[in-house]
């Protein structure tokens, strides 16, 4: 995160966090003691279970999908038979949890940001997971580790590029970063589905957005790139390399491009994106014969 | 096997319950997916006992649970639609209205 | 019974449990240090410091559900894909063709939807 | 069943039978949908414990992430949760025990019938899955296109009516 001001920073030529400790590294600590000491407001009329469970079921889903990421060779929590999957299954029970916390707030802007943020989220899911498709079409499997196997002498990012794009940009829609961060444009709905939430609650829409966006990026690094496989270094570290490579992108594209609008949003998911991922499956399917 | 079956009737009858006694069509919906699911276990059940590696019973487990997905989208836009229309989701105050 | 199952969902399970508890607990924890002054003004919805205009409770605009609609019917079809995208490999021409179909099924479906104008956003 | 396993399964088999009670107790919509998502939840779980993983992802992705979401949509364009507060249960005595006659009944049966034991199940369902799909279960392959593109129609036919 403090990483992020800092590119953000750089990018729009200011100064960024520097005050807090030797360089400002310690601003991410500051602002999570500040986060944590914060009253925790809720509206009057507000659904208390549903403003409760709406932050969790955004965040729980983002950090569980961690678990069948493999960072290195033997670095996995579970490679399950099934792990591509479960990384695209998951983290869907997000659309629940924007909804709720949008539903819960008893705000105007909040609802209309939660039902915005969903409506985008599940649109941008389809073409997310048909490219995916093409990925496990290639690879014979949907287990993480077979996934890395095929890719072994020929990255994925070869075979399909038109899926790689698909997939980065898809999964910056969906998880709400600029250029795709209607639901929470500032300029027209405060905050979102989020205006209600302060403190810790807030802090955990802030780490399921950034925990997608680690998950997303390291689920790209391995299905795309190859994940831990590459020359003298040892496995994790080219993970680590290919996975912030594609985290400095996202933040890159973020701090340059403006915003779209949300009509042109829902267009490009589903008149551009999804029959580029169609296409990007035909592709996949003349490789996997060529191939043969 | 026999407690899969004996759950699954449970929840059958659960789901049967909500549809019979709820006038709300979107609880009458959620009482049917439960009955839905309460074959859709029995099915993963009976895939284990017989011939396992035709996997018969999950292709049936899937193509239920697409089945339960369309229903429940078409069902949705006829209630959303009668919302639309008579201002309630209740079964009972709608068929009022029409008469 | 089969081993690799039972681990995987005995795992996943302690795992999402781990995960739900450590915010729940951190919120309790930090429930005695961090300052609580309800008030009514507080208690208001924030709407940029504008009175609510209107109730948040009110039926809106039909595109948002054909949105999910379209959405939940291409998801089943992206998972039947997901079911026999990885036996393809080893498949011929034929199982190529017979997946064609399908995906031919569901670009029918896009290309309906399109021409509906279901896909407009107003 | 294993012990470990058995244990698993009764759990989780409690948790669907509480959670589907409650989803059609409770006199509030949203909380009914919820209480449909645990129960969903729990039945993916009791999916995974029979092996059925791949059933069990989709059951996550299906329902959880697309029919519970659609059931959401639904209550917040349609609003009746708070404008029309729900009736509770309708002739709760007699659709209880005329429903959970039915359930005795099959459990009765399910007590009584003569199963084989479950022998070993293949360790990879995914790729006996896409087989069966694409040779022995293809017309259910192709059909499911057929339903689910016939479902789209339907829908959007009916919604769009109501706009003009």
């Amino acid at each position: 995160m403090l990483v992020e001001r800092w590119i953000s920073a750089r990018i729009q030529l200011r100064v960024g966090p520097r005050h807090t400790g030797p360089y400002g590294t310690l601003q991410t600590v500051a602002d999570i003691v500040k986060l944590l000491m914060k009253e925790d407001v809720r509206p009057v009329q507000a659904d208390a279970m549903a403003f409760r469970l709406g932050p969790m079921l955004t965040a729980v889903p983002a950090v569980m999908s961690f678990a069948v990421i493999p960072f290195g060779a033997p670095l996995i929590m579970r490679d399950l038979n099934v792990g591509v999957l479960y990384f695209l299954a998951v983290p869907g029970v997000t659309a629940v949890g924007l909804l709720l916390a949008g539903w819960a707030s008893y705000d105007n802007y909040s609802f209309l940001g939660g039902l915005r943020s969903s409506a985008q989220f599940i649109s941008y899911e389809i073409p997310r997971t048909l490219v995916v498709v093409g990925v496990a079409m290639l690879a014979g499997s949907l287990r993480m580790s077979d996934v890395l196997e095929a890719q072994r002498s020929v990255p994925f990012v070869l075979l399909l590029p038109l899926g790689f794009v698909v997939y980065i940009v898809t999964t910056l829609a969906e998880i709400n970063r600029t250029p795709f961060d209607i639901p929470e444009a500032e300029s027209e709905l405060v905050a979102g589905y989020h205006t209600e939430y302060s403190g810790f609650r807030w802090a955990l829409f802030f780490l399921a957005e950034y925990g997608a966006l680690f998950a997303a990026s390291g689920f790209a690094a391995v299905l795309f790139l190859g994940g831990g496989n590459g020359p003298l270094l040892p496995p994790f570290v080219w993970f680590l390399i290919k996975t912030l490579a594609i985290v400095f992108l996202n933040m890159w594209v973020r701090w340059t491009l403006p915003r779209f609008r949300s009509d042109q949003l829902m267009r490009l998911a589903w008149k551009v994106f999804l029959p580029l991922s169609l296409v990007n499956l035909v592709l996949a399917g003349l490789v996997l014969q060529a191939v043969n | 096997m026999t407690p899969v079956l004996v759950l699954s009737a449970v929840l059958f009858a659960t789901g049967m319950f909500g549809v019979l006694t709820r006038r709300n069509a979107i609880t009458l919906l959620v009482s049917v997916e439960i009955m839905m699911n309460a074959g859709n276990l029995n099915l993963v059940a009976f895939s284990r006992l017989y011939q396992p590696e035709l996997m018969t019973g999950q292709v049936f487990a899937i193509m239920g649970i697409g089945i339960a997905a369309s229903e429940a989208a078409v069902g949705l836009a006829l209630i959303l639609t009668i919302y639309r229309r008579y201002g309630s989701t209740d079964v009972d105050r709608v068929r009022l209205l029409r008469e | 019974m089969n081993e690799p199952y039972q681990s995987d969902v005995l795992f996943l399970l302690g795992f999402t449990l781990a995960v739900f508890a450590l915010p729940v607990l951190t919120i309790l924890a930090f429930r005695w240090l961090r300052p609580s002054h309800p008030g009514r003004l507080k208690g208001e919805p924030y709407e940029s410091g504008v009175p609510q205009a209107s109730i948040p409770r009110r039926p809106f605009h039909m595109a948002y559900y054909n949105f999910a609609l379209v959405f939940i019917v291409f998801e089943v079809e992206t998972l039947l894909l997901f079911a026999i995208a990885p036996v393809l490999r080893d498949l011929g021409w034929v199982a190529l063709g017979e997946v064609a179909a399908f995906v031919g099924l569901v670009a029918l479906g896009l290309f309906y939807a399109w021409r509906r104008g279901a896909l407009v956003w107003r | 069943m294993g012990g470990g396993q058995a244990v698993l399964f009764v759990v989780m088999g409690v948790a669907a039978a509480v959670s589907a009670l409650y989803a059609v107790l409770t006199r509030q919509l949203l909380r009914s949908i919820m209480a449909l998502g645990a129960f969903l939840t729990a039945v993916a779980v009791e999916f995974y414990v029979l092996s059925a993983d791949f059933v069990s992802l989709v059951q996550i992705f299906v329902y959880v992430g697309g029919v519970v979401v659609l059931m959401l949509f639904a209550l917040m364009l349609s609003a009746s949760g708070e404008r029309h507060p729900m009736a509770g249960a309708d002739r709760a005595g007699l659709g209880a025990v005329l429903a959970y006659l039915v359930g005795g009944v099959l459990a009765v049966t399910a007590l009584r019938a003569d199963l084989p034991e479950p022998g070993a199940f293949p360790e990879q369902t995914v790729s006996y899955l896409g087989r069966a799909l694409l040779a022995e279960q293809l017309f259910a392959f192709e059909l499911m296109g057929v339903i689910l593109l016939a479902a789209l129609v339907t829908a959007l036919v009916v919604v769009r009516k109501e706009r003009q």
